[in-house]
């Protein structure tokens, strides 16, 4: 009941951030996904670039989330551009992760006549390999979503958007009786976004996955 | 011994393969071993051989899908080993063995792939995709929206081949294109194949396991060994007639006259002559004709000189009074002279008197084969071609 | 600039065009204190923008030095030690000058410390407390020794890990926790009465209070008073020196009881840090109404 | 012209289908990161030890203490994504039978908040609402965390096999069970460890946000380091975290090598 | 009309398919249309129709890899269209049609996966591995720890094969096994399937497109139109000889007469005899021989009867005064009488005097085959063929 209430009061604030932790969420999924991909397929063919990649790219995972926007605080400041910075970095394993591993499984025999055909390297990436590839690719992108969709609440440390800030300020009042509350709230808010989010992909991964490889 | 006599110009070399080799890792044995082949601009050769004797590395080699150990490619005279491998397997079409659609595209697109490379026009690529899928006898409204999994082992190696066949490629490389495909169809794709190498002479590398197949549609057959050596690289006439060895005797197998017969027409030889009467003439006109041949019927023809009627001295005796075209029986054994000697055999063997009537075009007698026909052709064909390489051999050329 | 009506707003107008953004560290108090600087720099006709409740200490002192914020509250102690990088084996007698003008190097001025001191305190239950007799540190110590099935300890990592924390307070009196609990500073609160008899508190919280503990009195004067003080760049006072005015009869009017209480609305009541801040400064008649 | 050329023999190096060593990486390559993974540690040693330590620092950067946090670190690390694939893989397996397909986007959708819930909510949550701290509770928020990497990509994963072949094996006789493990499962073994690694790393990552509720770990000594302003334990604490995460991705890499069916290794490796 | 007169008891039948029918979703035909066919216990039946017509659908309901839309499958009696499939698969051996080989698996392995399921130990499996791989025509040594993608497509196939004939199932269904391998190859394992067909009886579906393959193997014939309609079902005998429809005839396509004699061996048909003399007889001996025949040469045997030489008349005349043994030509066209009249026919359109001289296992002169016995065997069993397929339908009997 007093958790409604509080709902209630706050609903304004918790749509606001809402927007907002959507907004810096998707950015950082867009953006990681096509500097992911890229990485994935400028490195899939090769095993020392790939093996590079990836070990770069899960060392940003393991850096700690404070550590990282004290060191972005620096360079980028506060709010939302620390935050964007960092969920792109840590958004990169899954998609470089996951393009990797699909491109390298595309059948052999289907990639031999697309050579026989005369496709180059960008046609053959792009018109059949990726495609092909396409299921697993999107379950990275996927993957890092709801992954960011977390960390970007972490983002609050640095007043970064979101619902972030509702946790950390319910966290830094534990003790008290709104803080439950808040935690709670925001923590739902979070949840809500990636059930969106999920659908959308859902969505999207149906729409854009050939019927012929389902 | 190599000095070449005056010969006729050859035809231009589209395709040469030098001392081609190719060796997988962790395997003993080179799975193509010095391989040097010329392949003549216009002509479809045709590569057989056993399974597993590299002709299948052979083709990729040939586009750079598999890279040689050693060995030179040209193709129109340019050295394209180290170039650009885009850029080349673009005018090469090819059939690969396993088909190999792409699955998350349907069949149309998979059709319209060249020609979309091409940066052909939307409409014309509808209309060409419709047209390969028709000419490889795939009802374009039925299958263009289907996907490969949707489709028959058959049709999709059918697909397969009008999808190399898009971007009108000059040389070809078929890797058994119709191993999967109905007699039917596929002597209706093979005809169709003919016909438009008859208009656009392509240059095409054909793998296949019929010999018949490769008889049909080869200008030149290479028969491969083990590790793609050439134990026979001839026209279908040679090879039937005057195999270079044992493997090869093997190779084409049982039958190799009958086989042989398939390439002759009854046109080329001399028919022979059957004693004939018209349907006006009279039954005792018949009678006379029957005592002064050494055959036991007359042919009757109608008036335009078509044959009509089979009759015998028993028939006349029998039909007595009757027209002559309403006695005796009809003939079933009727072959029109660009058959092959084979439609004729087949036709004589089960025939009455064992003869098959020939006829042209319109359906005028010409005349009859029977097995002494068939037999002078075959010893005839033999003759030369055993005469042939022993000139070769004097010669001293290697085969071509 | 006369003023907005603020009869002894003697600041009015001294700050017209100043451009200022606040920071503060995530915690109640630091928010409220953050707060009340910026309703009375506005007061003054600043318009300042409100980048508080920034996580961690060496955050929010990252984001003044890159002039992210342009000033927050800190603490003497958390200079000394943290920016400051000293360990607190001893501590000099004037902290606040020591640590002012070792700061002053790093271009960073501390006005004058509010009377409020903040430290670290060991509270137990208040029923523990009742019921085992514990009043000073120094009855813990003995409980500690007596009962090390009872000596658990709720502690954040700061406190831990640092001399004037955790391990000086066990040497000064003789005891050694049976266990230390790690946790988040926060939920320390709730923790302590369940996972662990002791907890580390902060002296200023209200949360003390509203969860029914009670702080062990510091009899032998272990732990070192931290005073709070407006921190900003150099620069910015040098720019504005009107700010250090502002601040000073409003920094001495900030208690142990005020901070408490003030924290205490925030904490307890769930009222809005601004807002407290501004009925504050109201009644205190600090700034124009 | 020549970048051409250049181009297209680059290209098709990579395409031959016999690479001289596909998958068969020789020691030396099997060696460089853990190699890489030594240097740094050694350089990190003697760095420190060229320093002089105050006491907070001392406290935080002795053997005794770094050597239980990275013990910790590896038991949570360890135990939670033991848990996780416990968890994720036979639930992916279940999800792509078909008598799932009416519950599969249900349950997806729930495992799906699992993973967005921030874990440090999840901590905060367990416990301030149910008193639940320590190892176990730490293990909760990093299992909830890791589930839906390995679900998704071992339900992709399952999905992508060739259907041909499965029909070849279903032809043989082999029970649905038997095409599920000698068939679907190594032939998806490289995306369900593609999603497991990517688990793993962020367990180890998030593993650090232990420290919050007693669940120990390296995140103690990153904590210490930042409560502190002591970079030099920040520092030891993330490079030591980073090295452990690239080193469990190493072995993960070395077991994918082992697990992963000879024949499908990837032509163009 | 459908009363059934005494006729000799009908073998078991092992697979009843009735009104089989599948559609497959999103398309407007059935794939298989109302299928009704029984297949009988240690026959091998092959089906061949054109590409598309259900041929692989059929297979694949037999084993419910496809599950029919409706109709039902009796397999040894039971209905086993809803019985538990795996137990069905595991009595049934199966070669995809696209090989469909478990990648991860090596080339062993695969081989040795049902062998495993029953649970037989170590080197039992391993030896039968060996034996099957060697009995598809791959060396063990060379392909057992080969991965599939390290052979060739033909080699592929092989595998396969082998891997289905692992369990030693009863019941085969084979989708076009032997569809790309090489003649050679083909044959021994054509005849190695026959071989062991005549041990052990198994029931074998085959579908192939080869129609010699089908004639060689198949015990019966099933030709299929689109939908899996029964165009015939019959022995290769009757189809050569008496197609049903024009659609059978096409599909058999040309050469049904040539394709006939290769079903029928020439101990089967009654030989022409033709003049001999031995070796030891004197050249006048044979002068008076051969004027007393009206054939232009006599056949020299030797001591042990066996042919020897063509002797004509210029022959006597020109080697006047050597032994008979010494003069004339070696007969080339010699079959022994378990070949196929399709053998003696190839020999006899190339052979001198258009003759095929026939010789026992020992080598020694039965008799000649020449082009009249060739047509009078075609025409006797187009004839009987026809009076069979009347009565057939005089009795009111469908096609079995
Ligand atoms: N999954 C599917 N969805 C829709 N149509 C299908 C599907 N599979 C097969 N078909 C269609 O069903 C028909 C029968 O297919 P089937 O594979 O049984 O043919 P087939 O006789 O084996 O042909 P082939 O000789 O070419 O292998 C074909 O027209 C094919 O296009
Ligand atoms: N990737 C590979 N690694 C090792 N050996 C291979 C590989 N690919 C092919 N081979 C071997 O090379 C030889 C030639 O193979 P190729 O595919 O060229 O044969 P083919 O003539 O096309 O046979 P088929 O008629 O069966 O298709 C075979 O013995 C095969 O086992
Ligand atoms: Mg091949
Ligand atoms: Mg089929």
């Amino acid at each position: 009941m007093e958790f409604l209430e509080f709902l209630g009061n706050r609903a304004d604030d918790l749509l606001e951030m809402g927007l907002a932790h959507a907004a810096i969420v998707g950015a950082a999924v867009l953006i990681a996904t096509v500097i992911g991909v890229a990485l994935g397929i400028a490195t899939y063919r090769t095993e020392r670039p790939r093996e590079f990649v990836l070990a770069i790219t899960g060392t940003f995972l393991t850096i700690p989330s404070f550590a990282l926007f004290i060191l972005l605080l620096g360079p980028l400041g506060l709010g939302w551009p620390p935050v964007l910075f960092a969920l792109v970095m840590y958004g990169l394993l899954p998609v470089v992760r996951n393009t990797i591993t699909g491109l390298r499984e595309v059948d052999p025999a289907v990639i031999e006549s697309a050579q026989g055909m005369g496709l180059n390297r960008r046609q053959r990436l792009l018109r059949i390999e990726l495609p092909l590839a396409w299921p697993v690719v999107i379950t990275g992108v996927r993957v890092t979503t709801l992954v960011l969709l977390g960390i970007a609440a972490i983002g609050a440390v640095v007043n970064g958007p979101g619902y972030g800030e509702m946790i950390f300020t319910g966290l830094a009042r534990v003790g008290t009786p709104v803080a439950v509350n808040m935690v709670l709230a925001g923590t739902l808010g979070v949840i809500v976004l990636a059930v969106l989010f999920d659908l959308i992909f859902y969505t999207v991964q149906r729409l854009t996955t050939s019927r012929g490889i389902r | 011994m190599t000095q070449t006599p005056q010969t006729a110009p050859e035809p231009e070399v589209m395709i040469r393969l030098e001392n081609l080799t190719k060796r997988f890792s962790g395997t003993q044995r080179n799975a193509v071993d010095g391989l040097t082949l010329d392949i003549h601009a216009g002509e479809i050769v045709v590569l057989v051989g056993p399974s597993g004797c590299g002709k299948t590395t052979t083709m990729k080699m040939i586009n750079r899908i598999i890279e040689p150990t050693s060995g030179r490619i040209i193709l129109g005279g340019e050295d394209v080993t180290t170039t650009n491998a885009d850029q080349l397997r673009r005018r090469i079409g090819y059939v690969i063995q396993q088909t190999g659609l792409f699955p998350h595209l349907t069949i149309g697109e998979n059709v319209a792939t060249v020609p979309k490379l091409l940066g052909w026009d939307a409409s014309r690529i509808r209309s060409r995709v419709d047209e390969l899928l028709s000419m490889v006898n795939m009802d374009p409204d039925e299958y263009r929206d289907r996907y490969p999994k949707q489709l028959s082992g058959g049709q999709q190696q059918r697909a397969g081949v009008a999808r190399a066949l898009g971007g009108d490629p000059q040389v070809m490389l078929m890797d058994e294109p119709f191993g999967a495909i109905d007699p039917i169809t596929r002597e209706r794709l093979q005809n169709e194949f003919l016909r438009l190498q008859s208009e656009v002479r392509k240059t095409i590398v054909f793998v296949t396991h019929d010999i018949d197949e490769a008889i049909k549609m080869g200008d030149r057959i290479a028969i491969l060994q083990e590790g793609s050596s050439i134990a026979q690289y001839d026209t279908p006439e040679k090879i039937l007639t005057a195999p270079a060895n044992d493997f090869v005797r093997d190779f084409i197998g049982g039958g190799a006259s009958l086989k042989r017969l398939s390439l002759s027409r009854v046109r080329d030889i001399e028919l022979a002559s059957w004693p004939t009467v018209s349907a006006a003439d009279s039954v005792e006109q018949a009678h006379r004709v029957l005592r002064e041949s050494d055959h036991s019927a007359v042919l009757v023809l109608d008036t335009e000189g078509r044959p009509a009627r089979w009759v015998g001295a028993d028939d006349l005796r029998r039909g007595a009074g009757q027209p002559l075209d309403q006695i005796g029986t009809v003939p079933q054994a009727v072959v029109e002279s660009r058959a092959t000697l084979s439609d004729a055999l087949n036709e004589l063997i089960a025939a009455r008197y064992a003869v098959t009537v020939v006829v042209d075009q319109d359906g005028r007698h010409q005349g009859v084969v029977d097995i002494e026909q068939i037999n002078e052709a075959i010893r005839s064909m033999r003759h030369s071609a055993v005469a042939e390489a022993r000139t070769e051999f004097a010669d001293g050329r290697t085969t071509p | 600039g006369g003023g907005d009506g603020g009869g002894d707003s003697a600041n009015a107008g001294t700050l017209d065009g100043a451009e200022l953004t606040a920071g503060s560290k995530e915690f109640t108090e630091s928010v409220v204190l953050s707060q009340i600087t910026s309703l009375a720099l506005e007061d003054a006709g600043a318009s300042i923008e409100d980048q508080t409740g920034i996580s961690g200490s060496a955050t929010v002192r990252e984001a003044l030095e890159t002039d992210e914020i342009d000033f927050y509250w800190d603490y003497t102690g958390t200079g000394w030690v943290n920016i400051l990088g000293n360990t607190t084996e001893e501590v000099p007698e004037d902290l606040f000058a020591a640590v002012s003008e070792a700061d002053a190097e790093n271009g960073i001025a501390w006005l004058d410390a509010a009377p409020f001191e903040n430290t670290y305190r060991i509270a137990v239950k208040q029923d523990f407390a009742d019921e085992n007799g514990l009043v000073t540190q120094s009855d813990a110590a003995e409980f500690i020794n007596a009962n090390p099935d009872q000596a658990r300890v709720c502690a954040a990592s700061e406190f831990i890990n640092r001399d004037d924390g955790l391990p000086g307070l066990e040497e000064a009196y003789g005891f050694e926790f049976s266990e230390i609990v790690e946790l988040e500073l926060n939920l320390i609160y709730t923790q302590v009465g369940d996972t662990c008899e002791f907890g580390e508190v902060f002296s200023t919280d209200a949360r003390v209070a509203s969860n029914d503990m009670v702080i062990l009195e510091d009899d032998q004067e272990f732990f070192v008073e931290y005073q709070g003080a407006m921190t900003l760049r150099q620069e910015t006072l040098d720019e504005y020196p009107a700010i250090a005015e502002i601040m000073a009869p409003i920094s001495e009017k900030l208690t142990n009881e005020t901070m408490m209480e003030l924290n205490g609305k925030v904490d307890t009541d769930g009222e809005d840090p601004r807002d407290v801040a501004e009925e504050w400064l109201q009644d205190q008649g600090l700034i124009g109404g | 012209m020549s970048t051409a050329t250049s181009a297209g023999v680059r290209d098709t190096d990579v395409v031959t289908l016999t690479p001289p060593a596909a998958g068969r990486r020789g020691w030396v390559g099997y060696l460089t990161m853990p190699l890489i993974l030594a240097v740094v540690l050694v350089s990190l040693y003697l760095y420190v030890n060229g320093r002089e330590l105050d006491s907070i620092e001392a406290r935080s950067l002795n053997a005794a203490a770094l050597s239980t946090a990275v013990g910790e670190h590896v038991a949570l690390t360890a135990v939670s994504t033991v848990i996780t694939l416990l968890i994720a893989v036979p639930l992916g397996i279940l999800l792509t039978r078909p008598f799932t397909r009416r519950v599969r986007p249900f349950i997806i959708t729930l495992l799906t908040l699992g993973q967005a819930v921030p874990t440090i909510s999840v901590l905060v949550l367990l416990a301030v609402m149910f008193l639940f701290l320590g190892f176990q509770a730490a293990i909760v928020g990093l299992v909830l965390y890791a589930i839906i990497p390995v679900l998704l990509n071992t339900m992709v994963g399952l999905e992508q096999v060739d259907e041909n072949v499965l029909e070849a094996g279903r032809g043989m006789g082999l029970s649905r069970f038997q095409v599920l493990r000698r068939l679907e499962l190594p032939l998806a073994v490289p995306v369900i460890l593609a999603g497991v690694r990517t688990a793993l790393v962020i367990n180890v990552g998030t593993a650090t946000l232990a420290t919050y509720i007693n669940g120990g770990g390296l995140g103690d000594v990153i904590m210490a380091g930042l409560s502190t302003n002591r970079v030099l334990v920040q520092v030891v604490g993330a490079v030591l975290t980073s090295v452990l995460a690239l080193l469990i991705d190493y072995l993960a890499g070395l077991a994918e090598n082992l697990l992963q069916p000879k024949g499908l290794r990837s032509a163009r490796t």
